[in-house]
């Protein structure tokens, strides 16, 4: 294992310090328990938005605090969700009155903590709802899974709804319209190759020279299944296809094509590899209206992309175009 | 040879329990790592080495177990964190008011536990998770002369339960996702489950 | 080699497809020759900003172009600096009356290229001054080298002078300031693993498990040494030595502070180095005014780092703030 | 066995230096990639396969040096590409006028191509760049019986040139930021100007 740590379980303690010295005028980093707050938190008035999950994502979700995004993010160990007291700190600290909505993505662990820390603050008197994300089509959506993984539409849903929180949306809205983006959006990934957690020292899966992982997660699972590595524009094909398939997706629809890199991958890549998309969304009669392309949620040094579509509402292209300063996301401030 | 699991006993199987976590927190990660994530391991030693920090003399069972759980919710995280501690926590509730644990009351608070897991992770037998495990662990203490023996058929019946969940495709939990990939490979939560009954009755043996 | 490619000779023409796809309300992509430039090229009156150099750097320089930044870029094929006619094309595209700068990496390739360039633009009777940056001090800047390559400070120097050029600044204090920047900033670099470049299909040099190299470019060519990996403290302590060292930074300097990722290093820890690069800095009575972090220059999929330690003018920082709008760095607009 | 280089020969001269080149591809970037950034071999492979597409059937000598000097600029990039350019485009003006060229002839154009790129590159003999292969690759040309000689010998001057690269360190170019790590490999410039000058002797002799 090679790579820029002290030590495995100093690594998100030391991350975030380093965040914190890196944006002070951005973020606030809290410690025990851990969460990062926007710098004004809490905004009177304002619904707060907060986000979480393992850590190793990076920038998600940290990097999308700030005005116009995420009022707190809880970092976990690096794959692993945090835990509810995490939460219920953050939800103390950014609740400004207006109720706070808990953007949780569709994982046994991020689930079943943020319920907990749901349950905790509501029995503080505390106005919490929450969304699960389950954009992921490589994961079937029944009985006999624990559904479909909640993946890039996490971000653009993080955005549109601090969007709408920053212009006075009630939590009842905000959340709806988090179900919406959920709702219209759908995305597929690929890697080329594995991480390797810090703790376990070792990566996570083998991929031999000619082999790709299809349906791949952002936690070093394996993905739906191994298959012979493919030319770009074919992988856009194969990531664009199950995701045209599953959403209506319709003749004259306005969307926002999101190409993401799962950290390895370098953004020439990245680029090709959404020239090609937005050719194969062309060619179906959808105007790709917005863009976003990099690495914005990660796996560690994976080397991979997922591609989301998100069918938009003007409603949500106000909202995405709406101004937000973050470490990681910035525009319009 | 304990008939009472009272509050030193029970200290020295969560002593046991953690050492067992520590030792065996590779081999609990690579089982995760190949249906899984790869943390299973890591994620119960930062627990257990936290139960260990915090727990002092607890004043009763219940208290004990209340500690255990609420620290396991505080420092595990991930689908375990939230399942083993609500088990804790409702062995706690269980155990209230008793300063010792005979063989019933401790059948009764385990399966109060893991009616509790039940309830929060809603999976049922067969799912490929802990609670193909802990299930069968609470079915074996029904009809125990003692209760080392009680405890020992517990844990060898969370021991096949464990075995018995490599040729299942999982319903539930991050092994999900893979469907038939997952068959031949053994849950790291049921394993885990397993190692803590083990331990539980080798403190009380 | 595992590459989201077609082939190896599409990688540039499908990559600058990509971004003129993704990005069409910030710049434009020319082709037969090579070159991007911002959208509304060429701002009449104000001093435009050119840049170029080899493809696999991304965001550098491509992602750099846009109000308050470059006015164009010219991308080689990869690691490979680009030709005079393309410099020529987009020298004459982006004037604008006031004159070009080209701010030129010190690579020998790099700098004959752009100097052929220059020739030729001023034969035609276009105003074009030139920088040349060497910030690393991991070679040796004697007369038995090509002095200094050009790493971290290109990206600030674009953005300062960007930012000045947008304020009205002409060619000769647009280039004066390009110099000042220059030379108040130091770079080092260290990586833990190669790249690849898609022509030759195999990575540009071997590390053992244990090793990491010392000093090394943003090529894929080898570093200064060869060494035992460090904990991330200690890598951070290494890097900032030599450039505190060559220097005179001073107790209340205020400066900004670069951790840049090669591409395969994920942010987190970046963040890591960060937090002890930054400790070091104020240690040595420095005020860390600014900072940024994160893959900005890159070396296709090597897992490294470099640091970059500016000293700051009031006018920089002025610069600095200066709002940016491009594909990679975006802020107050 | 030819006493002039023509338009024809020139152009036989190129298209075995293209194939050359071509063939030698990926040795001349394993070269580069020893002490450099890796791809000499394909800039030059991208620029000669441009210069036989662009060729055509130039009038003279000249016309066919500054096809070749113009396209070399406009297709290598890097280091190498505005310093072969840069020795054919003198060679191009040392060379007006001449419909063909003697041993004479291309000795003073070869002459004022080398001086170009010592102008552009500044480099001297002993930096470990092709300087090291075209300046006794020129001196090579001086007394010579018949032109075939001429750059028979000429050729071996510049392969013995490019070998005695190899122990030096380099003071030009990329490779000398690597100091005293670049002693051991041969210059992968003085290479392909070895390699340029051993397709033109083949062709003319
Ligand atoms: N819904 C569930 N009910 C019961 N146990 C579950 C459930 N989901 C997951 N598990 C258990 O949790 C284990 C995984 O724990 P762990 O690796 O620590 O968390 P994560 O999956 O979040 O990384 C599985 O092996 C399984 O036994
Ligand atoms: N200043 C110079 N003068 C003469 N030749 C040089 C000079 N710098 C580099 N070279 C030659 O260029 C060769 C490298 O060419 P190439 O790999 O194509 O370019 P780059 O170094 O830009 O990648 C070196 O092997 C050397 O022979
Ligand atoms: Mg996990
Ligand atoms: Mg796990
Ligand atoms: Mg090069
Ligand atoms: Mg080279």
């Amino acid at each position: 294992m090679k790579k820029f740590i002290n030590a495995p379980e100093n690594v998100v303690a030391e991350a975030l310090a380093g965040m914190a010295a890196a944006h002070p005028d951005l973020i606030r980093v809290h410690t025990d328990p851990d969460f990062i707050t926007r710098a004004d938190a809490p905004v009177r008035g304002k619904v707060a938005l907060l986000s979480g999950g393992g850590s190793g994502h990076e920038p998600m979700h940290g990097g999308f605090v700030g005005r116009g995004m995420l009022d707190a993010a809880c970092p976990g160990a690096v794959f692993t969700s945090p835990t509810p007291d995490q939460m219920l700190a953050a939800t103390r600290a950014v609740d400004g009155g207006a109720g706070v909505l808990h953007i949780v993505k569709n994982y046994t662990g991020d689930v079943l903590n943020f319920e907990m820390a749901a349950d905790l603050a509501k029995e503080e008197g505390l106005d919490v709802a929450a969304v699960v994300i389950d954009d992921d089509v490589a994961v079937q959506d029944s009985l006999y899974t624990a559904g479909r993984r909640g993946v890039g539409a996490t971000i653009l849903a993080e955005k549109i709804c601090g969007g709408a929180a920053e212009a006075g949306a009630d939590l009842a809205s905000v959340a709806a319209l988090c179900r919406e983006v959920n709702g219209a959006a759908r995305s597929m990934g690929v890697a080329l190759s594995p991480c390797t957690v810090p703790h376990a020292g070792k990566p996570s899966f083998t991929l031999g020279e000619g082999e790709m992982e299809y349906g791949i997660g952002i936690h070093g699972e394996p993905g739906r299944k191994r298959i012979p590595i493919e030319p770009a524009d074919r992988v856009a094909e194969m990531l664009m296809e199950p995701i045209l398939a599953d959403l209506p997706f319709r003749q004259g629809d306005k969307v926002l094509l999101f190409v993401n890199g799962l950290g390895g991958t370098p953004l020439v890549e990245l680029y090709i590899l959404y020239r090609k998309a937005a050719e194969i969304a062309r060619s179906h009669g959808l105007t790709v209206a917005r863009s976003l392309v990099g690495p914005y949620m990660t796996s560690l040094e994976m080397a991979g992309t997922s591609i989301t579509l998100l069918r938009l509402t003007d409603d949500m292209i106000r909202h995405w175009d709406a101004p937000v300063v973050t470490p990681a996301l910035r525009w319009g401030a | 040879m304990a008939d009472q699991l009272d509050v030193p006993l029970l200290t020295a199987w969560l002593g046991r329990a953690a050492a067992a976590i520590e030792a065996q927190q590779g081999y609990l990660s690579d089982l995760d790592a190949a249906i899984g994530d790869g943390d299973h391991g890591a994620n119960l030693a930062r627990g257990f080495k936290a139960v260990m920090a915090k727990l002092g003399t607890p004043a009763d069972p219940a208290a004990l177990f209340r500690t255990v759980g609420m620290t396991l919710i505080g420092t595990v995280g991930g689908a375990s964190g939230p399942l083993y501690g609500t088990l804790f926590v409702e062995m706690a509730k269980a155990a209230a008011g008793r300063a010792t644990l005979d063989a019933a009351g401790w059948h009764t608070a385990l399966a109060a536990g893991v009616a509790g897991v039940v309830a929060r992770g809603k999976a049922a037998p067969g799912d490929k998770t802990m609670i193909d495990a802990l299930t069968p662990a609470v079915a074996a203490l029904e009809a125990a002369a003692s209760l080392p023996e009680a405890l020992a058929r517990s844990a060898a019946a969370a021991r096949e339960g464990a075995e018995a969940t490599a040729p299942l495709v999982a319903r539930k939990g991050r092994a999900s996702y893979l469907g038939e990939r997952a068959i031949g490979h053994v849950d790291p939560g049921a394993t885990s489950s397993a190692m803590l009954l083990a331990a539980l009755a080798e403190a009380a043996g």
